[in-house]
């Protein structure tokens, strides 16, 4: 071990605590140099209690260790970023008064692991981490990836997640509205499960968890403290092995009635002016969320751990800090304020108690029943964990899988084909994963779950806002550079075509292990195109999280960086939703089609072949689209607007004409692609996948003014045709062919693909298979 | 003006929603914390949606035992109005102030979708504004919603005309017997239904079958009425 | 005295018991033949002071008649043991 | 032979559980003073054909660790009887 220097700070190994040797320290994860700092800091050998602070501050998880440098390249700021990353979540500025605070974070791990646990749980957190900022949550939403379902235990981790998801927010009583599912072999063994959370408050409301205020006491508020989830933070941040499953923490069990006492008695708590400042105790627990809130203030903090109440007896400074307990939060206040608290949360049938208070040394230090078993300068425990910018180089498959054509393999006809893409389980309709979801409580829902974004009023208000989680990952793995713009542009797309304009940005970085150069590579990539994307839209990224460390031993996942986007509408009576409605209305599609079959839907599932060059996107082109969509929804010309993406034209009409979720029956429509691009093969023309463009459909005597607009935003309107009587047939003419189904065949289809593929509820576990 | 106790429990959720619907039917609400001893002087208490104590052992089986329970149950004894969506439902059947109970959908998975339903019944407090074998769609939102009762039960409910709310034909969300969505008690006075009509009272929301549902509370005659049996003018909430 | 009392709350029979149909289908689809007549109920599980074990018995029945079993759809069976 | 099972799964100790905790707090507000340690689970009856008692409690043991409970999270006992 390092030779001991001057000591900076003194404490003292707790009873029956193991010495700090070489192998303790790997096994906290911690590098050479990483110890070397912390003896360094310390000036002496670290106490095993302070090795696991340390452990946990300096996991990738909590440090962002290998991605800080390259996030800060994001725009985070504009003039409506009432609070930009650094906080629990984002806060974007609305008209009168108001704001949205959102966030999306990962659970993957803990859901590899139970599916059900650890989705719920991972519900629970973001909900925290948004209405610790005041806010009220309204919505949620969940980007969901798996391996194909023709795996038993993918079905089962499937199935577990939507469960998961569905009971905690469905108990607390908030909405979700939208989210997206994909399924590809890279996610066997690491499943996505990115939950995503909305919430409004008064801009005046707005509170931080910064700790501040010498002599201000923290009280532990909500539930008790068990030996759940010790070391969570450490177990996210590496690879799923055999090796890690072994040691992988207690599962983590979501308590969502509590969730939703503690979600009243700290708005409560926040709007009653009690409190000086408010944290979930999430990753890392009590650690994380006091060393966070003392180093946000400039302060310095001191705990007692016995004074923690605790599930169990006998838990150890070490698993108190450590533990990842739900439901729990720390909130500063004044010495005062103390009863007045505790009586609110008995109120809301809440424990709360005192265990420390906030110092002026600087110093991060905890006793157990006075001794002081950890004592580390405050503000060098979070900054001082080194940085890494790992080399980044582009990995020679990827480049063969670009270079790469589906030569020689023929496809089926073109209707087979659309058939095949209607039900391939990542394109077809997810009802069975949002009927599972409440989407309707809080009754402020506009636009449910099953068109291109959610859509809820303000109550009181005329605006309304609408809210998207998008990432196409088969487009990063061949290029995460466009890739990464795709994903915010689909998300963008999405938001306009309910008439929204997207505000802001937070982003849920899934990538497998940076310390691999091709890995680190698409991380870099990714987020530069995001970054290009977000400044051209003028939405700045206000939070996120990013997840590393997603391989199993099969590889690493495809790069996945989920975009959730709000958006502002400044009349939600405007609202326009994806399906076409009205008998005659007439079709038209908005924006310029090139037929690029690279990386597409229809290569991948139809041809069975993942490769080729993705298209390039065209930024202004998609910011053109955007203001005209939210033009035109605004002067109210359209019916319906649905975006093209995975699946093309060809996709988004069919979308179109089979209706919303719950119609009876879809409206059909009668389509002539011929003339719209002359010279692309049948297949590119119908599943190509350029960007910025959308299926609308108008009535007629608004076809006008809808022309006349597009021209006034440069983005080409082609005529395609008419929407059907209910029931229709679904016809399509292209390159001399007609094509035709009875409508209620391709609903068929599209709404089966995922249930004929799932046991029923009750049989799932059968899947597991272990 | 008509006076409505919105009862709140631990994990209500709908609680907002119920009240905002009162007021557009025009009456007065209030809420009413499920540790108060009385329902304040209402004439209606109205148990709204949620997860009352996270619906743990069985959907309201431990509200049931709230304080305020014993206020809705001399509300009801006495004659006056009181109903049950969906959570409030499962609370006043294990308050055994209606019959039967709500156990698990036969689907096992929670359900959320609009669903077809038929009036069958205008004479109760919760129906009277609307028409006999009317078709409504509403919002169902619930993994406990299966309605059952022994068959004597069954049969009375039937015969005494006490299913007040069916689901269509095809419709039935949740494998209820005689896809019952919801009932009444004997006198009438005593509601429960499994949709949230409270959620599709606005055309904004692309849904206002639910608005008869309010709109029936505020046109139930008022000598069928008796107001809080316990409230006296001079009791002040904690 | 410290008594450790064990409920089972069993579905009524004739009652439809989703959940011990759907373990039943499992069941066959994993190749277990010959199991049937799947229920699916609770167990409760919880540590009682009594005076004795008759008490015991006495107050733990009182609290499956209130609240831990519904009369309407399920029966309970229930075992005290000292500890 | 026709065996009678009977399993019950319960939340693995040191795991929180909340239904527990609630139906705790509800006893408490009841009146049922001094009970405590609540855990909630599940109970499984099923029939079984098997040649002997050990075969059934093997099969029931295999059942149990298949399907009938999660290994993640939960323990479980069981008990087989002739009938
Ligand atoms: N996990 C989910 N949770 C809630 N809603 C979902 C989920 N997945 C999909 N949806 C709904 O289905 C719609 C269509 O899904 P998808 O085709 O993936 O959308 P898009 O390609 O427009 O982003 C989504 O916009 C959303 O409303
Ligand atoms: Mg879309």
């Amino acid at each position: 071990m390092t030779e001991t220097v001057t000591p900076v700070t003194e404490a003292h190994p707790f009873e029956g605590e193991r010495p700090v040797t070489s192998e303790v320290v790997r096994e906290h994860n911690l590098n050479d140099l990483e110890y070397e700092r912390i003896v360094a800091m310390l000036g002496r050998t670290p106490t095993l209690t302070e090795l696991g602070v340390f452990s946990a501050l300096w996991s990738e998880h909590c440090s962002y260790k290998h991605s800080k440098p390259i996030l800060r390249r994001f725009p985070t700021t504009g003039p409506n970023v009432v609070q930009g990353p650094g906080e629990n979540a984002g806060v974007l500025r609305l008209p009168d008064g108001w704001a949205v605070a959102f966030k999306v974070e990962s659970h993957n791990h803990p859901s590899a692991v139970e599916p059900y646990q650890g989705a719920a749980t991972g519900v629970g957190g973001i909900l925290r981490d948004v209405f610790t900022m005041g806010a009220r949550p309204v919505a949620l939403l969940n980007s969901l990836r798996f391996g194909p379902l023709d795996v038993p235990r993918n079905r089962y981790l499937f199935a577990g997640v939507v469960r998961g998801v569905g009971d905690y927010g469905n108990c607390v009583g908030v909405p979700t509205l939208g989210g997206e599912v994909a399924f590809a072999p890279g996610y066997t063994g690491n499943p996505l499960v990115n939950a995503m959370c909305v919430g409004l408050l008064r801009e005046d409301d707005l509170i931080t968890a910064r700790a501040e205020g010498v002599g201000n006491v923290l009280l532990a508020v909500g539930s008790r403290t068990g030996r759940d989830g010790i070391h969570g933070a450490s177990f996210a941040s590496e690879e799923l092995s055999a090796e890690s499953e072994a040691r992988r923490p207690q599962v983590q069990v979501g308590d969502p009635f509590t969730g939703k006492l503690l979600l009243e008695a700290s708005l409560e708590l926040i709007t009653s002016g009690l409190i000086v400042a408010i944290q979930d105790m999430g990753a890392a627990g009590l650690t994380s969320s006091s060393a966070e809130m003392a180093a946000r203030g400039g302060v310095g903090v001191e705990i007692d751990t016995g004074l923690v109440p605790t599930r169990e007896p006998g838990m150890t400074p070490y698993e108190i800090l450590l533990s990842e307990s739900q439901e729990r939060m720390l909130v500063v206040a004044e010495p005062g304020q103390v009863s007045a608290i505790k009586a609110v949360c008995t109120k809301w049938e809440l424990e709360a108690a005192t265990i420390g208070h906030i110092t002026d040394d600087g110093l991060y230090r905890v006793r157990h029943h006075g001794l002081v078993v950890a004592e580390i300068p405050g503000q060098r425990l979070l900054d001082d964990c080194p940085m890494y910018e790992p080399v980044a180089a582009e990995g020679s498959a990827a480049v063969a899988r670009r270079a790469a054509r589906p030569e020689g393999r023929t496809g089926p006809s073109l209707s087979e084909a659309l058939e095949r893409l209607l039900d391939a389980p990542s394109l077809a309709s997810k009802r069975w994963v949002f009927e599972q979801y409440d989407s309707t409580v809080r009754a402020n829902t506009v636009l449910p779950p099953g068109g291109d974004a959610g859509v809820l009023r303000v109550p009181g208000a005329d605006f309304g806002v609408a809210v998207t989680l998008d990432c196409n990952a088969r487009l990063l793995a061949l290029d995460p550079y466009e890739g990464g713009k795709a994903a915010v542009a689909e998300a963008a797309r999405n938001l306009a075509c309910t008439g929204a304009v997207p505000l802001g940005v937070t982003d849920c970085l899934n990538f497998g292990n940076p310390e691999k150069p091709e890995v680190f590579f698409q991380f870099v990539e990714g987020c530069r195109g995001i970054a290009e994307a977000c400044t051209v839209f003028e939405t700045p990224v206000t939070g996120g999280n990013v997840s590393f460390y997603n391989e199993s031993p099969t590889g690493a996942i495809d790069p996945t960086p989920t975009i959730g986007m709000v958006g502002l509408l400044e009349d939600v009576d405007a609202a326009v939703s994806s399906h076409f409605a009205t008998t005659d209305d007439r079709i038209f599609l908005a924006g310029t089609t090139r037929g690029e079959l690279g990386g597409s839907a229809y290569w991948a599932e139809v041809l069975d072949f993942v490769g080729g060059t993705p298209a390039v996107v065209d930024l202004a082109a998609e910011r053109a689209l955007q203001r005209f969509l939210v033009g035109a929804a605004r002067q109210r010309l359209l019916r319906s607007a649905h975006d093209c993406s995975d699946g093309g034209l060809g996709l988004a009409l069919a979308e179109a004409a089979i209706g919303g979720p719950y119609v009876s029956t879809g409206t059909g429509a009668a389509i002539d692609l011929d003339g719209l691009a002359p010279g692309l093969s049948p297949e590119a023309l119908l599943f190509g996948e350029t960007g910025a463009r959308a299926v609308l459909s108008v009535a007629p005597d608004r076809q006008g003014a809808l022309e006349a607009l597009a021209r006034e935003h440069g983005v080409p309107l082609a005529a395609l045709g008419r929407v059907g009587k209910p029931d229709s047939p679904f016809i399509l003419k292209l390159g001399g062919d007609t094509l035709s189904w009875p409508i209620a065949e391709l609903r068929s289809i599209y709404h089966n693909a995922i249930p004929r593929r799932m046991r029923p509820a009750g049989e799932d576990a059968a899947d597991r298979g272990d | 003006m008509l006076r409505v106790a919105v009862v709140r429990f631990p994990g209500s959720n709908c609680d907002e929603d119920a009240y905002r619907a009162v007021q557009l039917a025009g009456a007065e609400a209030h809420y009413v914390w499920h540790r108060d001893p009385s329902l304040d002087g209402a004439d209606v208490a109205l148990l709204p949606g949620g997860f009352s104590y996270g619906d743990y052992l069985r959907a309201g089986a431990i509200a049931r035992f709230s304080p305020v329970m014993a206020a809705v149950q001399k509300h009801a004894d006495a004659g006056g109005v009181v109903i049950g969506i969906c959570n409030g439902f499962q609370i006043l059947c294990e308050a055994h102030l209606l019959p039967g109970a709500l156990m698990r959908n036969d689907r096992l998975t929670f359900v959320s979708r609009p669903v077809a339903c038929i009036v069958e019944q205008t004479d109760t407090p919760l129906t009277c504004a609307l028409r006999q074998g009317a078709r409504v769609s509403l919002p169902v939102a619930h993994g406990d919603g299966r309605y059952v009762a022994d068959p004597a039960t069954l049969a009375e409910l039937e015969s005494e005309g006490r299913v007040v709310l069916r689901y269509a034909g095809g419709a039935n969300p949740n494998g209820s017997l005689n896809d019952i969505a919801g009932i009444s008690n004997a006198a009438r006075n005593v509601v429960g239904i499994m949709p949230h009509p409270e959620r599709a009272i606005e055309r904004l929301l692309g849904n206002s079958d639910g608005a008869d549902f309010f709109t029936s509370i505020m046109r139930w005659p008022a000598e069928r009425m008796p107001a809080d049996a316990l409230a006296t003018s001079d009791q002040t909430r904690p | 005295m410290k008594y450790q009392v064990r409920v089972r709350v069993m579905p009524r029979g004739g009652l439809l018991d989703p959940q011990g149909q759907a373990v039943e289908h499992a069941l066959g689809a994993l190749g277990f033949a010959g199991a049937d007549e799947v229920r699916i109920g609770r167990a409760i599980e919880l540590a009682l002071d009594a005076g004795s074990s008759d008490e015991a018995e006495k107050l733990a029945r009182a609290m499956c008649d209130r609240l831990l079993a519904n009369p309407v759809t399920e029966d309970y069976e229930l075992a005290v043991e000292g500890r």
